[in-house]
């Protein structure tokens, strides 16, 4: 491997040290991998990206502090966003890395894989790009990291005929950027997991496709997050990092296999962790059979999660809709918050679609630039907000009514 | 002209094709998964990175979970690919918080599998946890970009990841926290790795106002909009001089105005650093989400390796999990003890720093319901 | 001149005397009292409205409660002060809730003293409660001056009080409250009854913008103090007509102009109306202290007698009487079984109008403590 | 008594009617009495004005308005509050009260009185005032219903010379009202109660006394009021009402008698009425012993208030004080937050007046009109505001850390 001389780098070789896997020894794989392949005759359009990349990551840690620089308007034929244009501050020093863009690829839902198809874009990004890459950004998109302007468009070529060009399974499209539908993610729901309360990866998939205009033309105020979990655990953290979050929930029973609690029983102590760690004191364990009192529950998930042999979600699925969640810029970090308790699963994917539309419509027409979907609502107020997405108000929307009565009363002074 | 025209990739000469989206996910299923699609009955965490999942088919799948670096050249990401192609029926996943998952059916096959990652790889077998027996593993950091390609970072990502994950390594291997613990990392306060909802977290910080150079300014900005992203009204317009003024008692150093305007750096190599929050959760298991809470403001930026970062993160850890009872995340047990007492037992110290004096954010806020948990 | 000099009353005559202060409260102590001040041990309610109170001296005191309208007559006044003489020593107290006590040494007066008070003054004894047994008597309503005195009022104070606690009489008499409930009422929103933090409460509302009347803005007011006053901005000066302009989808019809100018009357026979909100607490008492909620937005001014908000704060009181456990608070009631509940079993309606949209109070204010309850 | 013709009131007569004490038959009562007074020879300034408060009253009733319009400045030689202006709007129909100013008289701490005290009150407003009052206000004060502009002053110098001209054991002064110190009130503290962890009645009086000035001469940016509470049990509302709460509270061990515990034990369920309800479980009864794990009681008062016999706050007494409390104009209702955690007993009152002249000369200088203190704070940050009143942040003044990492660092900046 050492016939390819890399940069001296006495800072970043410390952290190839230690038992965690190495970003460093990424970095150095491709710059020297990158550069055997050429020297092998294969086709590379940028060798000595990663190369660079190990020269500016360097000095970066000598003098703590980045050496990338705005972007400016990189885009593809046809697409407003899925681009981040990144420049060099050191183009003289490091001129491999001048240009160093970043191509956002829309991952498949759940982040399932057949390796033919991750193949294919490791092929076409050796090719056209640093060889760099990230599984997955946090968004939940490909990363493909660093290239220059000119193959760009190659690149997101080689990606739309991947099939065809480098025998994937399928073509690989373009994600979000910019004040755009962002790639919606799913947790991996039924494909894997028994709680489930609908097919995340059907509903991530569904608005994805239908939402291909929105996704790849930024047109907004600013940016827009869709992300799809199967049930309260919210494993794709959706709560948190999407405007719009689909929570999956019940409004039935908890299934329970009294059989299979009696087993449990034999291995962990149910009352004190189920029956004590319920938020609600909901539930109860004589020794031989275990009683929830639904009434008092609140799905919080718990219980089934200790004993997922023993107990189900109920069967009246469907799934809480959560507004709003974002990063703390500009008026605080939000947690999303109800604006729809519950839609049955048959009808989730309609009203999701029908509530996303009405809702883009009224933040394009009312959103101040830069102006998140949740922070638009705090300053227009829920109740318009209702009347947008046709919802009426309940209580599922509030940890508690308001404490002030400064109550408009607008229909009275019309 | 007919050189070039000779020299053409097939990438360059195919027609312009668009919003024809991501693959189907079906396509990208093992079979196992597809025939038994919806039709999970329950898991089983065979050993710490080993999912049992048994369908109500019957059948049988192991989940097999290794922790990644994210950053993967395409060289690493072949021979992944070569390691599902053998153990996994050329079939594989990555989880949301990056980490590598391989599907077998013989559960024979397991330990080699390990055997072979952990060999061509080096990726670590772990990252799961057991509910049943409140039991936790440790899983992935998840993160961002930071000096390795972003232009807002106030520290690294990648670096810190890995000095923390070297620090916290067995927690990942096996399972040995008391209750779910997630930890992010973002670069700058944009907080790409949505650390405002995290067990622990860390997220870069800039201490200075930014230097404002008028000569860009007026070359590269729009002044009215670099104005108004300031949250805090801290910017405004020289329309004579075609800039911007700043009021630095004003200014948070969040750098909003830099990604505005190219014009008015904010990095400080001595003052950039890296704040420490807790508390955040995002499931609604138990107690309702929560937002982060800072409590260390600031540690310098100390590359390579982040000591006092790396320190100060396994010191909030490891006190948590002697403290904590079965499946009491680090906000319930801060919630049972009191933050008194979190400060105490840390040895952090509460500063004015940490009293909040955001104004922004309304109080309404604080009566919207962020979790799907209710009574019906 | 000399006639007048001739009919000036004393009060007319003296020398001009000030900040000398209240009394000292020292003199106003009954004998027992002053000798076992800050030294009393133990106290036990003996029935309600009669609590035993024993000093470390062994000295016993009963101090016994009544019902007061507040809003006494001197004539009334000097009849409490008749009873205070025959059976307390000529001392007495009110409360913080406006009752009246006794002191007696002589627990075989009690039963006359109450006998006479009902008599001669109509006043109940009670307002008490035994915590040690967990029963609980509902006190008087603090309240405030309405159409009594006041000019902003959205309703009455005094004739809802009356009405109230002719309804839950019985509640005031005897001891049969799972856990302490206070009830407030004030007559507008600047709720100097402090509703805005009682189990339950009244709060008086008007619904309509306020009438701004040029002519009498222009003779009485002073133009930016009364813009300045409106919390909402929905008020913009006019200064060519020297008025004030009113963008009513901004206003929510608090009053707080018309506080600053007379000129702009906001009261509307029709529209005003009382709010009833629940769920305040002070004490620290188990639980932390909590801002009042609205549960109920609107309900009709229905002189002398308010059925409807009688009605509702029966329903209110009772639901929750029949359902709590022992000490359980409105609050703390309401943690327990959830707003949803709450709703259901009173039979309110949860409407947008409940839904928090006032933005004014800062989110830092969510992290503030409210309470003296901390660990050391 | 019913020689004196009253007006025809049947709506308010209604709420003569049921068994809880009426506030009409005071106002007829007062009506007929101070017209019989008279009669009887005694020297009755404003005869007619309970019986014109029947009539506005009545018509309020009637019509579903108030008939009182604004004030303007009315007041005492020297003093700048104390009084409410009132006048009728119904000056040709109700000339009796034309004018009905209310005052605010100065009640003693803990509202203790002799009757004499109160009989000469009484004797002084049946001359000078329409015989009708509040016992209390709101806030604290004896308040004095209704009287003409040209009886303020005598009316206020009988109280001044209440001792020598009516008998009463002392003077009472006028309290305050507008942008000034509000009358301070207590608890009746150690005077009655054996949770008083401080001498409620003495602070109360003392601040009284100290700021005679700030209490009589309005002239800050807004009301400031200060209430005392001897425990945390707050039977003030202090919390809720004042600016300024002062809540008596302890550091150290609650104090048990186990004898008396075992009393208690045989009327009352010590596990569920009092193991059960502590708020962090820091106690625990084995039917022999209570044992209080007090490093994990955070002194909220509930054991002790179930078995006063038994339990007694600690020895290490003092108070913390919480900031900002008020009603929801302008920016929303608070309830104070802590801004001194603990001030021992014997320190308690000369740092409560340090604190409080330091709050003030802050306020007075940065607060805007009608901007209470709590507001001011908020608009300042705390941070300003500890360096005002000379503390040092603590963990106990918040519930929780800030959630954003939006920190000031002023001081590398300068
Ligand atoms: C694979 C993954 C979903 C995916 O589509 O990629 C996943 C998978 C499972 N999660 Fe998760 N969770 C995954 C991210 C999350 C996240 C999101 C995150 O970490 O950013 C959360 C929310 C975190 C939070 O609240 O802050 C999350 C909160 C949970 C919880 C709630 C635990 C709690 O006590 O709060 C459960 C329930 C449980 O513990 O069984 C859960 C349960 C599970 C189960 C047991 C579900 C099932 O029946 O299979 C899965 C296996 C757990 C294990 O490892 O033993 N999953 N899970 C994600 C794995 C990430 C990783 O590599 O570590
Ligand atoms: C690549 C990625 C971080 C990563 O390493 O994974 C990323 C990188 C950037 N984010 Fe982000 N964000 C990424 C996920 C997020 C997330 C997490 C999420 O989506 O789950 C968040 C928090 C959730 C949210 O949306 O609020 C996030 C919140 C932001 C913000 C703050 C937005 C806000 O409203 O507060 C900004 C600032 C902005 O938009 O100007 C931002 C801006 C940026 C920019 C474009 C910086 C800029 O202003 O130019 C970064 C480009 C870095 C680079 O050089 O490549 N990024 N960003 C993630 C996208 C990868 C992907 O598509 O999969
Ligand atoms: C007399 C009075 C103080 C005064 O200086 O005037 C007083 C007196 C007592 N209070 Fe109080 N409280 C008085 C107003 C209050 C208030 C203020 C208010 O109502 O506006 C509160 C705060 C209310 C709130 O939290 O919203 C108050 C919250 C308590 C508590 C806390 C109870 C709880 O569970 O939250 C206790 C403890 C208890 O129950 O023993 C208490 C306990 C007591 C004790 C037992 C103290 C003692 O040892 O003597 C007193 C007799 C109680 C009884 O009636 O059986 N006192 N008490 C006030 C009587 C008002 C009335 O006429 O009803
Ligand atoms: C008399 C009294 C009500 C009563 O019947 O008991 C009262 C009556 C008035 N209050 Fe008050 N307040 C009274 C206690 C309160 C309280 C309760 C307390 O002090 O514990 C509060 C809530 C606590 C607080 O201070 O925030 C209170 C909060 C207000 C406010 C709102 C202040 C705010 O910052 O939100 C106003 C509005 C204003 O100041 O313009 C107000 C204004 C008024 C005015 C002066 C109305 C005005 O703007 O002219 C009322 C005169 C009524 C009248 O015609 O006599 N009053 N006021 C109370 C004073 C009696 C006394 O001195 O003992
Ligand atoms: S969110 Fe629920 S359904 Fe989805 S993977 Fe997690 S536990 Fe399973
Ligand atoms: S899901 Fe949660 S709330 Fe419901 S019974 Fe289980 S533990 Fe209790
Ligand atoms: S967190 Fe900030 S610095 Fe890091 S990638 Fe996101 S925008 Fe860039
Ligand atoms: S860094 Fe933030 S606070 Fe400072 S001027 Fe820029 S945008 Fe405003
Ligand atoms: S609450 Fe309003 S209307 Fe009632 S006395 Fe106070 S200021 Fe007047
Ligand atoms: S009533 Fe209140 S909101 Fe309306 S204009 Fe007047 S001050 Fe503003
Ligand atoms: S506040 Fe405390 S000390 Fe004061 S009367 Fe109430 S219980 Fe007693
Ligand atoms: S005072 Fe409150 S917290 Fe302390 S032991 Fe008693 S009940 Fe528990």
């Amino acid at each position: 491997m050492t016939d390819v001389e890399l940069p001296e780098t006495p800072l970043l070789d410390e952290l190839e040290k230690g038992p965690w896997p190495s970003f460093v020894k990424e970095i150095k794989r491709a710059a020297i991998e990158q550069e055997k392949a050429m020297k092998a005759g294969k086709k590379i359009k940028l060798p000595g990206a990663a190369k660079g990349l190990l020269k500016v990551l360097e000095l970066a840690y000598k003098e703590k502090r980045t050496h990338w620089k705005h972007g400016g308007i990189v885009a593809v034929v046809g697409y407003g966003g899925g681009v981040i244009g990144r420049y060099c501050d050191l183009e003289d020093k490091v001129p491999e890395v001048w240009h160093f863009h970043t191509m956002r690829i829309n991952m498949p839902s759940g982040w399932f894989y057949q390796t033919k198809a991750l193949r294919a874009i490791c092929d076409a990004w050796e090719k056209w790009g640093s060889g760099l890459t990230n599984f997955h950004g946090s968004t939940g998109d490909i990363i493909l990291l660093g290239t220059r302007t000119e193959y760009l468009q190659p690149m997101a070529n080689a990606l739309a005929y991947l099939d065809k060009l480098y025998g994937s399974p399928a073509p690989f499209d373009i994600g979000g950027s910019g004040s755009d539908l962002r790639t919606p993610s799913a947790c991996m729901g039924p494909a894997l997991c028994e709680f489930a309360c609908y097919d995340t990866l059907k509903a991530c998939y569904e608005f994805t496709m239908r939402y291909q205009n929105e996704l790849h033309r930024p047109m907004w105020p600013y940016k827009f997050k869709i992300k799809c979990s199967g049930c309260p655990n919210d494993c794709v953290a959706a709560k948190a990092r999407s405007d719009f979050a689909i929570i999956g929930t019940w409004k039935d029973e908890i299934q329970i296999d009294q059989e299979a609690v009696k087993e449990y029983a034999k291995v962990i102590d149910i009352e004190k962790q189920v029956v004590k760690k319920c938020p609600t004191g909901a539930i109860s364990w004589d020794g031989k059979e275990l009683k929830i009192d639904n009434r008092e529950c609140i799905r919080c998930m718990h219980c089934i999660n200790v004993m997922p042999k023993a107990l189900k979600p109920g069967k009246e699925r469907g799934a809480t809709i959560l507004i709003g969640g974002k990063a703390p810029f500009v008026d605080g970090a939000i947690i999303g918050w109800v604006a729809i308790p519950f839609i049955p699963e048959n009808e989730l994917i309609e009203k999701c679609c029908e509530v996303l539309e009405a809702i883009w419509e009224w933040w394009d027409e009312e959103g101040k630039f830069r102006e998140r979907v949740g922070e638009l609502i705090w300053r227009k107020g829920m109740d318009e907000f209702l009347k947008v997405i046709n919802q009426k108000a309940d209580v599922r929307m509030v940890y508690a009514p308001r404490n002030n009565p400064f109550i408009f009363w607008r229909e009275l002074n019309q | 002209m007919v050189a070039q025209e000779v020299e053409k990739e097939p990438e360059e000469t195919v027609e312009i094709k668009t919003d024809f989206g991501p693959p189907h996910y079906e396509i990208m299923l093992h079979p196992i998964i597809k025939k038994n699609y919806g039709k999970w009955k329950y898991h089983e965490v065979v050993r710490p990175g080993v999912i049992k999942r048994v369908a109500e088919s019957g059948d049988v799948l192991y989940v097999v979970r290794f922790g990644s670096p994210r950053l993967l050249s395409v060289y690493t990401v072949r021979d992944i690919c070569d390691i599902a192609d053998k153990y996994s029926d050329g079939y594989l996943r990555f989880t949301s918080r990056h980490n590598v998952e391989f599907f077998l059916t013989d559960p024979d096959k397991i330990e080699p599998l390990i055997q072979e990652v952990q060999e061509k790889l080096g990726f670590p077998c772990g990252g799961t946890w057991d509910a049943t027996k409140g039991e936790y593993g440790l899983s992935n950091i998840v993160h961002t970009q930071g000096w390795v390609h972003c232009h807002t970072p106030a520290t690294d990502a990648s670096g810190i990841v890995k000095s923390v994950m070297d620090e916290l390594y067995d927690y990942f291997t096996d399972h040995k926290l008391p209750a779910l613990c997630r930890i992010s990392l973002a670069c700058c306060a944009n907080m790409c790795g949505a650390v405002h909802a995290s067990d622990i977290s860390m997220v870069g910080v800039h201490r200075k106002i930014p230097k404002i150079d008028d000569d860009a300014v007026r070359r590269t900005c729009e002044i009215p909009s670099t104005v108004a992203a300031c949250p805090t009204g801290a910017l405004k317009p020289d329309m004579k001089r075609k800039t911007v003024i700043l009021d630095k008692d004003k200014c948070m150093y969040c750098g909003n105005c830099y990604t505005m305007c190219p014009g008015m750096p904010i990095f400080d190599p001595e003052n950039d650093g890296v704040a420490v929050l807790v508390a955040g959760k995002i499931s609604d298991a138990r107690y309702p989400p929560q937002l982060s809470k800072v409590v260390v403001p600031w540690l310098p930026n100390n590359p390579p390796r982040w000591p006092e970062v790396v320190q100060t993160v396994k010191k909030i850890l490891e006190t948590w999990a002697t403290h904590a009872e079965k499946y009491e995340r680090i906000a319930e047990w801060i919630h049972r003890i009191g933050w008194e007492r979190f400060f105490e037992l840390t040895g952090l110290e509460f500063t004015e720093k940490l009293i909040d004096d955001y104004k922004r954010t309304p109080y309404i806020y604080a009566s919207y319901r962020t979790s799907a948990a209710f009574r019906w």
